[in-house]
């Protein structure tokens, strides 16, 4: 069946970005859709700690320990870089400058709700970040996710069972299995790995529609590190 | 008498009182006051309410105001350890000893900027919908529903900054920003905590933060 | 494709339509647009709403939008001419033939703001208790009275600036600034006329307006 | 009785603002304030446009159109100005951050409340500026204005008839002829030129109370230019 692994998750969801577009990226997985842009982008890389401008990481030796982005890693700047300070950043995000967020998520309901946090986990402290802004005022918000959770369960749902990080945003979801629109008619399936659709829809928590062009799901190879 | 505002280490938090709310700069690694956190805790008020962006983080000493049980509350918008044991935050939460007010971290940076910039409340779409608004005003302006949020203000902001002069302008180093302006215009009393005081004062373009938001600065 | 938001002055405004709203910068005799101003005279789009802070000034050619009779409302803060006879705004107000908004200086920038910024209202003490406020929500937040005012967004942004670079990065000579980054933020298209666009990038420390918000610059 | 010419009102005006404040001077008279300035008082003015630290005025011949304050005129700079935008300016403004303001005037009350902008101006469009900001949310406003009008009306009022620019905000008023507090109790006169009590009082529409050590208004000679 070949389905995707994290990183060619990130490679699908970079594959997506188009020229010119101001983007941010969600810590963890998300944040590696950078690696894997097309060459022929050019795109504003925003950070919510006030860097418009990310850069690749920094080599070791020539990292300032003050030039990091909001996930506490030490960056460059592009060209023609700017940093402002928290409340410019998210005046940027919540008046919605940011025409593309790519985030990680638990769940995706079909009306677009998204639950991304949670303050539910065991003898840990809740930690919301800049989550939530980023999912109600980004243009465009789409989702890298596992198609399912690691004990099988559906997260793509009728209705989203853990706490909302915001309400009917997100717009197109990438799975290991699928690449998946929300619309107004629900889930819409884009392009899917060589399975059955009752197999996918088997994993899905949600009625899914297969689009006319449903295509095939592919990725080149790439190694996820240990 | 020319303003200058540089004062020691041991001077910078003259005044600080049990149950004051105090401003903790630094988010992403960057911009953490820590020899001012240190003196905080030296010093030892009570029942503080800490409004900081995280109450542990990796390269802040905030977690030790909270492990010399001087915090009564904390505002924040994560609350979560790095290490396998619970944070001192975490194991006092869960004991139901410390107060939690976790924040969106863009209401959390424009309800500090609305409390220095003489704004009461306004008006926001994040957090719709979502456990972090329950019981909050709602109301549709256009097509959209948003949340009243109100603003928050302080007695003490320690900011982290790269350089100052006498008057309190201050210049960062990079990402050390991010809360630094708002926090200070928030606060009483905005202390910054810098590595050096330009004897000359600060060129224009350098000038990232005006004086005019803060009353001491320590060179450490 | 890299990023090159250069145009010609005659590119600058293409897509405005009859009935935008415009905001315009300039304040305290600094940092008008004329060209950008005389180039909309020129193209002659009809009922515009102006968001400009003086309806007349001095070294503005706002003016002459109004004695087209491209304006149907103007919202500003000062709205008096400056010689003996009428401005054609004031000749115009009049007879009722143009719409006024009169509104506090702060007040106008900070909606301005909050459009740019994803607020829709906010609540401010200024001009609560005068004809300015009358007939809007007013609430008591604390001790004292505020009144709500609603953000102002636009379809373009004409905005003055020094230095720019391909990406629409700005940079400002000295109190042009002004209302720039505000009118930018709210604005769903930002046309920027500037002294002269740099080929290299500006260099960080210069960029008082990060090009986000920058969709056109004009070397004039 | 040798009132003060209005230079002199600023002269006196200037003698209150007391070292290291933050001060905003209005457009018009007020601004001639920093001429007056003690010698040994050092203070940062800022103007409505953004700048923070207003120096002298400019020569002729080395003015930057650019470098202007709220009243577009050219100025200097002291070391250690910056300029921000009109919504970091009025943010300061709203925000307290200003110690004290002091404003040209139409009427005082005697509550507090300041008349100093007007809408009915025959023939000309209203202007309020800046002025309602500074009005509401200085640390503390004082006033500079005539005692009367010029058709001799007093402007020092039980109420503002004019339209009002700010409630209950007025803390002192720099007259030709007195220095007029506004406390609880109305209009307490702390200073005032050799008139009689009662000829004062016939120039105001309040009732005055006289400090129990209230002083000689005098100023040194200043002449005023055409």
């Amino acid at each position: 069946m070949s389905a995707l692994n994290r990183l060619q998750i990130t490679w699908r969801a970079a594959q997506d970005i188009a020229d010119h577009q101001v983007v941010n990226l969600g810590i963890g997985l998300p944040v590696h859709c950078s690696d894997y842009l097309r060459p022929e982008v050019d795109v504003i890389l925003q950070s919510e700690n006030g860097v418009i401008g990310v850069g690749p990481l920094a080599a070791p030796d020539k990292a300032d320990t003050d030039l990091v982005d909001a996930g506490s890693r030490r960056i460059t700047l592009r060209p023609g870089a700017s940093i402002v300070d928290s409340s410019w950043s998210f005046a940027m995000i919540r008046g919605g400058h940011i025409d593309v967020t790519i985030l990680g998520a638990f769940e995706v309901a079909a009306n677009g709700d998204l639950a991304n946090w949670d303050m539910r986990v065991p003898n840990r402290g809740p930690l919301v970040g800049g989550a939530m802004d980023l999912a109600a005022c980004a243009r465009e918000v789409r989702v890298i996710m596992e198609h399912v959770t690691r004990n099988g369960a559906p997260r793509l749902l009728e209705q989203c069972a853990l706490p909302l990080t915001a309400v009917r945003c997100v717009s197109r979801v990438y799975t290991d299995l699928a690449v998946v629109d929300v619309t107004p008619q629900g889930f819409v399936v884009r392009e899917m790995v060589a399975i059955s659709r009752d197999e996918l829809q088997a994993k899905t928590g949600a009625p899914l529609t297969f689009a006319s062009d449903c295509k095939l799901l592919t990725a080149p190879a790439i190694a996820v590190p240990d | 008498m020319p303003i200058d505002k540089r004062v020691s280490l041991n001077e910078a938090l003259d005044g600080v009182t049990d149950g004051a709310t105090v401003f903790i700069t630094g988010f992403g690694g960057a911009g953490f006051p820590n020899k001012l956190i240190r003196a905080l805790r030296e010093r030892g008020p009570k029942d503080l309410t800490l409004v900081v962006n995280s109450a542990t983080h990796r390269y802040s000493l905030t977690h030790e105001l909270i492990a010399a049980d001087l915090v009564r509350k904390v505002i924040c918008t994560a609350a979560r350890g790095h290490d396998k044991e619970p944070s001192p935050f975490e194991t006092r939460w869960m004991a139901g000893q410390i107060e939690l007010e976790m924040v969106p971290q863009g209401t959390f940076t424009e309800r500090i900027r609305a409390g220095g910039a003489g704004i009461p409340a306004f008006y926001t779409p994040v957090g719709f919908g979502t456990e972090l608004t329950r019981g909050k005003e709602v109301r549709r302006f256009g097509a959209r529903d948003y949340v009243m949020e109100e603003a928050i203000t302080g007695d003490l902001a320690l900011v982290r900054a790269d350089i100052a002069d006498r008057t309190g302008n201050l210049s960062f180093n990079y990402a050390q920003m991010n809360f630094g302006p708002v926090m200070a215009s928030a606060a009483k009393l905005a202390v910054a905590e810098v590595r050096a005081v330009s004897d000359e004062p600060l060129a224009r373009e350098r000038i990232q933060l005006p004086g005019v938001y803060v009353d001491r600065v320590v060179a450490v």
